[in-house]
């Protein structure tokens, strides 16, 4: 991603820009529309919860698996959430295999704090024993086809999954041994957070860049919106800045879409 | 190796926990063309295995000095999901077993390619496993022939496999997760279905020179079948059927 | 997470733990040119954050495939050395979260930077944090941009950063590490002084809209003054006042 | 190994490959014709296992250290066995310092592979306690010099220093405490499987290939044989193929030398 | 450093080893002559001892962190003390980042055996409860500022942030259940050991080499110093060699200076 | 540390529990040209340590960009292989010792070499101790200068080395396993003994200063012995005395 600047012809990054001058976008769209999106969830069998998520040619696929251990010796009452993120070959060209380098780890982080401070899940009710048993849930998530903000379709698929994930329930005895039954029962969800990136290219604000529309962006900008409203995380990234008064017109338009795009999740999540 | 033999793996009329005949494979749907970035692809389901496969190249080698002056460089990465696996969640870090199959794998495909054709190019296949069970290794063959031939990279034949398992001491064709769980062996085969020639080959567990010769004949049999899929799904791509990965549900 | 509210972190008369008001600073002092080796350098001291900075170049990119054809490649890597935690000591090798701040500070120092006046070339900023008390990646931007400039590194205008807390509710300029751990919300504002440009934004917690803005806004007030100190510490600098670090004690 | 292809001039190529073709073979050998194999066991006196073995030039040594600890959580009732092999450069400038690569990693897993397959020990008689104090086996294998299959050396090394280990007797008391003995006894054995390398070169096959052999072979295959002459393990390497014929005929070259092999390993542990 | 010899442009190279030839040194100092010592305490408050040191333009700065833990299974009776030390670019441009090299690793492994060997800690009281609960003193060293000698400063640092560390004192009841108290306690010393090195350079012997002085150097000698004057520890560094008569002339000249380091160390510790 | 000083380590009429006299060193044995594929190799046998040495050079140098201009480049790695310990297993990764120690070897060999022969090249040296029973260093020292003369690397002198340790208060030549674990000091010393020359010094446990040069006596004078042996093994090597590691068992 760091050179991304640089793999564009000139012509081409001049075209862009200036039609997004023109508030018109290379894919047809308006500046505050989002692709189309498309969540199925259930992929991978394998998982407690999946699911795979479209942003028009993004695509993202996120498993959770869930297993009974020990809580963090500072967290003796609440469940654990791990989120890890990968940007492997399989998606594109630009991602190159190897260790998690720093776009794998901004990715999972950001997604993480999205879920954790919304919260998405009430990890205090993941508790079996206090101090010895609790859930531990972690979410991968994988590119499978990059056409540009990966962030919002890995935050989709991310929560997507955590709504169709279904762990065994267990029976807990007053001696503190646990039993496990044969029922399956869903995580406890507190919220349902979304994540919406706006991009900056020149003076135009843009949702959902594509990713032809990252190679010229100045900067972008994700917000983590909860069912009330409000922002529960947000990322700035890239080379730019962005004055106080495009911040204040990229939550709004990001509020905007964000309705729409829960109630794609919850859909998701009751056809199921 | 625990557990081996601890599961009764054959009902009393002769057939498989999932229903099968000894010598039935399980469905089996292939997709060539699935993903828009990579320069060939496929995707294969394979009873409940799911496995996609990226194709890039023939391409500029990097690093450079990995280069070979008289033949294309073919590098394969198998790798499984972390959440593709039915017991606990896999660490995403690269396995033994990873690195040892992504090198078998390699060996199964280069026999098939035509790699003096571009000397000092490289082609990168990179196979992820999204849901396994059982057979996971020559189901990833079969697909990444299949993306090979999706990207143009001059082959002199597909390659195939399946694995014959041993059950209850009988050979069983395509054997799932739990048949390799408990059975007594397994052996991977690969092959140029039109050539014959048998270019992966593993197994642990017994087996007798016998049943080492009805395994490879059963094999054969069964790659005429896989190969006659691979095909449908090269040619449905290339009169424009295939879909994306994901565009419609896993069916 | 745990413990998020588990503790009062105002008095009865509306007042922080450490005595501050709400929109009140805490103490800070910034040294530039404190290093004997390195191109540019600063020392901070904000509460008890400690930080010092070290910047090389510009100079020739190592290794060479890093360099870029039309700009200057910035690096910078955040570590908090062993012992500058107030918890048990911490692994010296880097955690995620620094990878994180690392690329994070990079992105708000280089819309400041004039990065196409030398390319090829690369500028190196590492930070390191002896001491910790919250806000620490603000601090550390508050002394990169000074040590940059210290480097002669052209700029169009520093940069300066400051966290607006969430606690009990209100808003609060300056968050310190136990203020980090039990309160509702962080946000780490950096901007460019004189341009009004925002180029480091974060959050957690939850925040309305009217508090972003209001969060902003008082980050904004903030930075102005942290801005006149950065510039105090550069004409001390070119003044010769600029003292090494350690030369004399903390003060 | 990647690059073995390119590292033999043509000419000499070419002279070997029709050698073989006329049924000859560089070193003087017929094609089912394996070299002077040697076995010397406690070569490594801290080791409770060692061997070192000879295939003509090529030289391996293995040593195995056991210690008691916990069991694998999914076997609670057998003891652990860990191949380990690292093509080191002692052995030639070929091999290179570093981790752990694909070459040692195959490496080792077929050793592995055969041993745990025939099986050569009897794993649930290295249980102590249950679920609580196993004998955990480790063998460590490296070259001392490579002329070539070096995956038949390893194996055999493996072998006889599983054959020459003893370990100290324990005695368990009822309430599960352990306590050493002065005296050392054998790892409990179930099979001596051997390890049978066949190259394919041109149209030939030939058993035990030296290196100049490895560099123009079209592809490997090794069997793992067991005592009562049945294959537990099956490698094919290299970057060709075999035709079903070929298998057949490289197994009953393997099934003729393997008994020779067993002998001279059997013959090595009782000498020592 | 391993380069180092060809940092130097052989004018200025000739010029210092001919100065050091008559006697002088490129910064005025006779050859038996340290460079100025400073050494302050509780520079980082974070930590439970700290310390930064100047020689010259040399300066290290040192922390001290202990917690309570299990002892090493084979020294039940006994704390443990661990050395990190990592020569990280803000001192040098010579410097890399990334992950510990062998000089990172000398550096660490002298001062340890300095430390150790004196000793500095009475690591056997350190035990709160004998086989369970030990205090685990971890020192982590970096260079803040390199201008040559980095071991001497980086063995000052570590022994005056020793000095100056104080911990938790705790009550351990009769069952063995720790109670923390509020009081602090200092650690418990049992030496003061000092870094003392020499360079060789040509037939000349210089005590605490500048940077300048290392690049034209010839070899190294280490001394660690205890109270009584006994050497506790050595280490020659560098490519070339001393003769034996070198050697004690070096020994000499560090036995001289050892006194007033310590104390200065001590007085630090003290003005703290 | 656990233990020094918890065992008796000289018997009542002053003799090592070994049987040795203060003095006394082990048997050794060092036979050079063992190895078919390296250039230069040696092994050997001193007491019970058992230690194997390649060497390989003057090449090219591999990467490149180490090449020293001016110079050869000197590169050692000094390993154990797992089993060779006396205690656990020990894992094959580098252990922060070994990295030290081949760092020390590679400085003890330099002084020796005449390196502006063979500017950008490399040599490499891969020590590796197959049975380790104390003063592994000095006897890896020795037995790398009888390979890098086997590989004809033009040196100006050998180097050999030995241990000094300090049981019960008095100075012992060549410790073993048992005497550097349970002594009060160890002194590792190697020199070039024609010249003279000590390239390696080491030592922990206190030492006065007249132990000190006891040592470097007792060390200077076994040095010679050392090196009649390490010229008999290289005499026997160029009369084709010499045998292949493993030809002839361990005598």
């Amino acid at each position: 991603m760091e050179r991304a600047h640089t793999l564009i012809p000139l012509p081409r990054r001049e075209a862009i820009r200036s039609m997004i001058k023109r508030g018109e976008r290379i894919d047809g769209r308006k500046p505050d529309e989002y692709r189309e999106v498309k969540i199925e969830v259930g992929v991978a069998g394998n998982a407690d919860g999946s699911a795979r998520v479209s942003l028009g040619h993004t695509k993202a696929i996120a498993g959770v698996k869930a297993s009974i251990g020990p809580p963090f010796p500072d967290s003796p009452n609440a469940g654990t959430l791990v989120v890890h993120a990968e940007l492997i070959p399989v998606a594109s060209p630009i991602f190159e295999p190897g260790p998690p380098d720093e776009n794998d780890i901004e990715l999972a982080r950001v997604v993480d704090r999205g879920l954790r401070s919304a919260p998405a899940l009430k990890l205090e009710d993941l508790v079996l024993v206090p101090a010895k048993h609790v859930w531990r849930v972690f979410i991968d998530i994988y590119p499978i086809d990059h056409d540009g903000n990966f962030i919002d379709a890995s935050g989709l698929a991310a929560m997507a999954a955590l709504l169709n994930a279904r762990v065994p329930k267990y029976a807990v005895a007053p001696d503190g041994t646990l039993s496990k039954s044969e029922e399956r029962v869903a995580l406890p969800i507190a919220d349902v957070p979304v994540f919406v990136t706006i991009a900056k290219i020149g003076d135009a604000l843009v949702v959902d860049p594509c990713y032809e529309e990252e190679l010229v962006m100045d900067a972008r900008l994700t917000f983590v919106l909860t069912k009330d409203g409000s922002v529960c995380a947000m990322q700035k990234g890239g080379r730019g800045g962005f004055s106080v008064d495009e911040i204040v017109r990229a939550l709004e338009m990001a509020q905007k879409v964000a309705p729409e795009l829960r109630a794609k999740l919850e859909a998701a999540a009751r056809a199921a | 190796m625990t557990g081996k033999g601890s599961v009764k793996l054959l009902t009393e009329d002769g057939r498989r926990l999932d229903g099968r005949a000894l010598n039935e494979m399980r469905r089996l749907r292939i997709e060539a063309g699935v993903l828009k970035n990579a320069d060939g692809s496929a995707y294969v389901e394979w009873g409940r295995n799911k496995i996609l496969v990226a194709v890039y190249g023939p391409r500029e080698t990097h690093p450079r000095h990995e280069a070979l002056p008289d033949r294309m460089l073919l590098r394969c990465r198998y790798s499984m999901l972390p959440f593709s696996v039915k017991e606990e969640r896999k660490s995403p870090t690269p396995t033994r077993r990873e690195v040892e199959i992504s090198k078998v794998i390699r060996e199964a495909l280069e026999p098939a390619i035509f790699l003096e054709d571009y000397p000092r190019t490289s082609v990168d296949v990179y196979i992820e496993v999204i849901e396994a069970d059982g057979s996971t290794r020559v189901a990833s063959i079969t697909a990444a022939a299949v993306a090979l031939a999706d990207a143009g990279i001059p082959m002199m034949d597909l390659v195939a496999g399946v694995s014959i398992g041993k059950i209850e001491g009988k050979l069983a064709l395509d054997i799932n997760g739990l048949e390799d769980q408990y059975g007594e062996g397994d052996m991977p085969i690969a092959m140029m279905p039109r050539l014959g020639e048998v270019t992966l080959l593993q197994a642990d567990g017994r087996f007798t020179r016998e049943e080492i010769v009805q395994a490879l004949s059963m094999a054969r049999e069964a790659i005429q079948r896989i190969y006659e899929e691979q095909r449908r799904a090269l040619k449905d791509r290339y009169s424009g059927v295939g879909l994306e990965y994901g565009s419609a549900g896993e069916g």
